[in-house]
């Protein structure tokens, strides 16, 4: 490891730490969301330093830029009367400087022996050198996209599964089924406007080259989904109300499609005697790129039903509280 | 070479059936979803005999996934555990359907909210099914995660402002529980470079990184079967749900994780486990099983008092550990309890299930009738509600662990076992949980036949809910009968009835510089 | 070395000047005007030597437009960004406003 | 002794290493988030520290990908990141709607004040 390289790495890693800390320690709960969203970010610049690109597409894309956008989203009912995000250790505590440092003092601890666990790891080899072997078999180029869309493809969707649950769960949070349809228009901005003109076209042609690049290069359907997500969510704001305008039918088929047709797929060929998730070698990879077609679409417009939901909670109950 | 219907492919429905249920539920508009929620659970139902005699046929199956081998694949692995396992949630989870179908169609008004209920059923349903399948650590992470959420999601589906708190609570305890698990996971594939079980278990080695692997996932799943001290998220979250809600966190999802502890412990953690570390579980067990009854004894509502029991009775699920971990120098064969102490655990978990869905459903008859929950409304009720107030009184047999009931083999056999494995110091855990379970139970029922001089008017409650509450109550005195039978479809699970030796070197030969 | 790492290495010096300078401002201007001014001269001129630099490091005309690429969204963003946060102050009413002034002593 | 056998098998003749400094960074992180899900009182902090408990769980994955790389970094944990991204934002943001919701019906922000009120 070379010394600029170690620089850089030493540099990152305190960073990494240092806004952790402050993203659960700032005094108002606004600084705690632009930390915890430069965390993210930075974390993405980890993930690069590690070689892992597919990772650090997902964590810039959904960890700090989807999740930053509902926490910036909610801060409008949290900070409602007052934005104080209410110490990290609680007011009351007799002793707070006591206290601070025991609970240090407990953390470092703990941090040592789990850190001493990982350096004592020993080597299990991992799975390169098998990826490696049955990549040529798996229909697509690229290992990471292998091992989540052939190899494990069982967990990838269960894991898209996952997102129509959250989805669902959502709604339960909210109290209802569905995307309402806002009483008064939006507030349109011409300049927002604009560029939403401009760059959500651009975006779905972004979506549709990582897709497209996941066969043989970092990429693929959660990226481009993410990248979609982010296509809606500009839409929305300069005030498309594309999802409100959707009908139930279609928004219902559109998250659930992705799931179902993986589904699908993975039993139709269960008939010919191959197994589950088992696909005809030869077909492996135009079916694999169908599956990611279809679960880009799902995530991407699952994303963005997130954040339209979540856009009408706060505003549909402010409403209900100034009339 | 498998065909569509083959055998083989038994584990491979049992997790695709209740999915496609569950994505069509989600498609279906509100007003069909009930009745189609019903015929889903049902069909779950044939599967899940279907799974029982297979297995009692065949034995252990394992399935690979995409036709890629473990490591690089995913396994799935069904044996008499899962087995067993899977027929409690089909039997459970059919009853609490049909009980959720007259629930949510004939009482409860706002059915935007509560429709949302069946997709997300059927989805933990096929959570459930995944995690007693599973054979790779990370997939455990995903459909422990599913569950997890489609949980918290039914907990707070009432959208009472105190189910949102406490379903909040129970959202970040498990996630922060599953990220400790998946660190243990994280540690333990980086010092083996595999992630299937069985696999795992050949190339583990004790050490450091093991040990703290070891500690971080058992604290996660502790921490999601809410055993004392971390069991602080459960009474509020499963005492502020809809009856038939509380009845599936209480029965089945606990015992998922429960499910998934045992199964690691007995074939993963061997390695570097110590006697300590089952004594220390067991300690924790047992502390449960007295906090747990001390609460509940204490409490004015009677889902608070059966919120509050949960926790006691899944505390003694955790005293079968310290006794099937015996120290590497204690005497080879001769364990002669171990086979007992597991079919008591495992009796104690389909017990519980059955009694605490019957208490649960019983309660929603009882608050559907009175509009309350509180002690004082149960005054009286053997006149007035006599089918509600049996199912109670029988339920609170097989909690007590009366005979004859489930809940009385369980907990005899588990003292049979405590006291031949020579443990005595746990045999007055179990009697003192009892006895202050017959405490709760007796104080419930004494109110039941008590007269009382100013009643009010109850409302009528559809026959179908006292029913299912009946059957499952009685279901929990019944399953005492073929307990043979349950002990042999137990014995085709590969590791049903062994002891881990703590602290033996599992590859002598090779461990050591 | 060659000629073009000089010029590279250059650029990207010049560069972090106007990101260390845009930096300070944000940090030390007094209101949300001039702050917001001294983040978007960053963006601008920073990244655009930035990536300046970078394109003496490329074999391939692609790679020369990409980068392009990356300076123009991120000027597009940077800009609109910009506009949106002034807008949401103009808009704002009083606590917000004063809620942006920097505190007494510099800290922060 | 095992912590001596497990330090002479591990550690002979490693350098440092970048996915060392990660690894550090990732105990730290882990521990930071552990501390702050049960310290902080506010929902949004604690929603906030269960995702960093899940930025250390991840980072020691992708170090572990990186310690193991041979012709590419290991694929598998990157997967199981991308997977476990996912999944942790879906839990995130239906924390979220819940705290929110929680915020919006009782103005309170934290389990404390629940108790507080009742």
């Amino acid at each position: 490891m070379s010394l600029p390289a170690g620089l850089l790495d030493g540099l990152l890693a305190l960073l990494l730490v240092i806004l952790a800390v402050r993203a659960l320690i700032a005094p108002t709960l606004y600084q705690c969301a632009v930390a915890f969203i430069s965390f993210g970010l930075t974390l993405s610049l980890a993930w690069a330093r590690l070689a892992a690109p597919d990772v650090a597409l997902a964590e810039a894309a959904i960890g700090a830029g989807l999740l930053g956008v509902l926490l910036i989203n909610s801060l409008r009912d949290f900070s409602r009367g007052g934005d104080d995000a209410s110490a990290i250790f609680g007011k009351d505590l007799p002793t707070a400087l006591f206290s601070r440092t025991v609970i240090s003092c407990g953390t470092l601890a703990f941090a040592a022996v789990l850190g001493m666990a990982m350096f004592h790891m020993p080597e299990g080899g991992g799975l390169t050198a098998l990826t490696e072997a049955s990549l040529p078999h798996s229909g697509v180029e690229h290992p990471v996209t292998a091992v989540l869309l052939n190899y494990r493809s069982y967990d990838t969707w269960l894991e898209i599964g996952v997102l129509v649950v959250a989805m669902l769960a959502i709604f339960c949070a909210g109290g209802f089924e569905g995307f309402r349809r806002p009483e008064q228009g939006p507030d349109s901005d011409p300049v927002i406007e604009s560029l939403a003109r401009l760059l959500a076209p651009l975006m779905v042609m972004v979506a549709g080259y990582l897709l497209w690049l996941g066969k043989a290069y970092p990429g693929g359907a959660f990226q481009a989904g993410v990248v979609l997500a982010a296509a809606g969510i500009i839409l929305q704001l300069a005030g498309w109300q594309i999802i409100e305008n959707l009908s139930t039918w279609a928004w219902k088929w559109g998250l659930g499609i992705g799931f179902f047709f993986f589904l699908a797929l993975a039993v139709s060929f269960m008939p010919l005697g191959l197994g589950f998730f088992e696909y005809p070698e030869a077909w492996a990879g135009p079916l694999i790129l169908v599956v990611e077609v279809l679960a880009t679409l799902s995530i991407g417009l699952t994303l963005t039903c997130f954040f339209v939901y979540f856009n009408g909670m706060g505003a549909s109950e402010s409403r209900r509280r100034t009339r | 070479m498998s065909a569509l219907w083959q055998a083989d492919n038994l584990p491979v429905w049992l997790v695709v059936w209740p999915t496609f249920g569950a994505i069509v539920l989600f498609l279906l508009p509100a007003r069909w979803r009930g009745m189609t929620g019903v015929s889903f659970a049902l069909a779950n139902g044939v599967l899940a005999l279907v799974t029982v005699f297979f297995v009692m046929e065949v034995g252990v199956l394992r399935q690979e996934i995409g036709g890629w081998a473990p490591p690089l694949g995913i396994a799935l692995a069904l044996d008499g555990l899962s087995a067993l396992f899977i027929l409690m949630t089909a039997v459970v989870g059919g009853v609490v359907s049909v009980y959720a179908k007259i629930y949510f169609t004939q009482v409860v008004v706002d059915s935007a909210r509560s429709s949302l209920f069946w997709p997300l059923w059927l989805f933990l349903w096929a959570g459930l099914h995944g995690l007693y399948l599973a054979n790779d650590l990370f997939n455990l992470y995903v459909v422990i995660e599913v569950i997890g959420i489609a949980a918290v999601a039914l907990a707070v589906l009432s959208g009472k402002t105190r189910a949102m708190i406490a379903g909040l609570r129970y959202l970040i305890a498990a996630v922060a529980g599953s990220l400790a698990y998946l660190m243990g996971v994280a540690l333990l594939y980086g010092s083996t470079g595999v992630l299937d079980i069985d696999l795992m278990a050949e190339r583990l080695e004790p050490g450091l990184t093991t040990r703290v692997a070891i500690a971080l996932m058992l604290g996660g799943l502790l921490v999601k079967t809410a055993v004392f001290p971390l069991h602080f998220w459960l009474p509020p979250a499963h005492s502020s749900a809809e009856p038939p809600v509380s009845a599936i966190l209480s029965a089945l999802v606990l015992k998922g994780t429960f499910f998934v502890i045992l199964r690691l412990w007995t074939e993963l953690f061997g390695v570097s486990l110590t006697f300590m570390a089952g004594q220390m579980v067991g300690v924790l067990g047992a502390c449960a099983v007295v906090w747990g009854s001390f609460q509940a004894l204490r409490q004015e509502r009677l889902k608070l008092v059966v919120a509050h029991s949960s926790v006691a009775q899944i505390g003694y699920l955790f005293l079968l550990f310290p006794l099937i971990t015996v120290p590497a120098t204690a005497v080879a064969g001769g364990f002669e309890w171990a086979p007992l102490a597991w079919s008591g655990a495992v009796y104690q978990v389909l017990a519980h299930g059955f009694a605490k869905a019957a208490f649960f459903l019983a309660i929603g008859v009882l608050v559907m009738a009175t509009g309350n929950d509180h002690k004082a409304s149960m005054l009286n009720m053997v006149g007035r509600l006599p089918m509600t107030t049996f199912a109670i009184g029988l339920a609170g047999v097989s909690l007590i662990g009366l005979p004859p009931s489930g809940g009385f083999l369980a907990k005899w056999m588990l003292l049979s076992a405590i006291i031949s494995s020579g443990q005595w110091w746990w045999v007055p855990f179990v009697l003192v949980g009892s006895l202050m379970t017959a405490g709760y139970v007796f104080m419930i029922l004494r109110l039941a036949f008590a007269p009382s001089q100013h009643e009010a008017e109850l409302k009528s409650v559809p026959r179908g809910l006292q029913v299912c509450a009946l059957l499952l109550a009685v279901g929990a005195i019944l399953i005492a009968f073929p307990a043979e039978w349950v002990i042999d479809l137990l014995e085709g699970t590969s590791t049903f009835g062994e002891v881990v030796r703590a602290g033996a070197p599992v590859n002598s030969g090779e461990v050591g510089p | 070395m060659f000629w073009n790492d000089w010029i590279t290495v250059l650029l990207m010096m010049a560069s972090g000047f106007f990101f260390l300078a845009g930096t300070v401002g944000l940090l030390r201007f007094p209101d949300l005007f001039s702050r917001l001014h001294a983040l978007t001269k960053a963006d601008n001129l920073g990244l655009g030597l930035l990536v300046l630099g970078l394109i003496f490091q490329i074999d391939s005309l692609l790679d020369g437009l990409k980068l392009g690429l990356i300076w123009a969204f991120a000027l597009l963003a940077g800009s609109t960004g910009c506009y949106a946060i002034g807008r949401f102050f103009l808009h704002s009413d009083q606590k917000v406003r004063e809620s942006v002034r920097p505190k007494e002593g510099g800290g922060e | 002794m095992e912590w001596g056998r497990a330090k002479a098998g591990a550690v002979r003749g490693r350098t440092m290493e970048t996915h060392f400094i990660y690894m550090a960074v990732s105990s730290a992180l882990f521990s930071v988030g552990m501390a702050g899900v049960f310290l902080c009182r506010h929902f949004f902090k604690k929603i906030i520290a269960t995702k960093i408990v899940g930025a250390g769980v991840f980072l020691l994955l992708v170090s572990i990908a990186e310690r193991d790389a041979d012709t590419f970094a290991d694929p598998v944990p990157h997967a199981m990141v991308i997977t476990g991204i996912v999944v942790a934002v879906s839990a995130a943001a239906f924390a979220l709607a819940l705290a929110r919701r929680i915020r919006i019906e009782t103005s309170r922000a934290s389990f404390e004040d629940e108790e507080a009120a009742e």
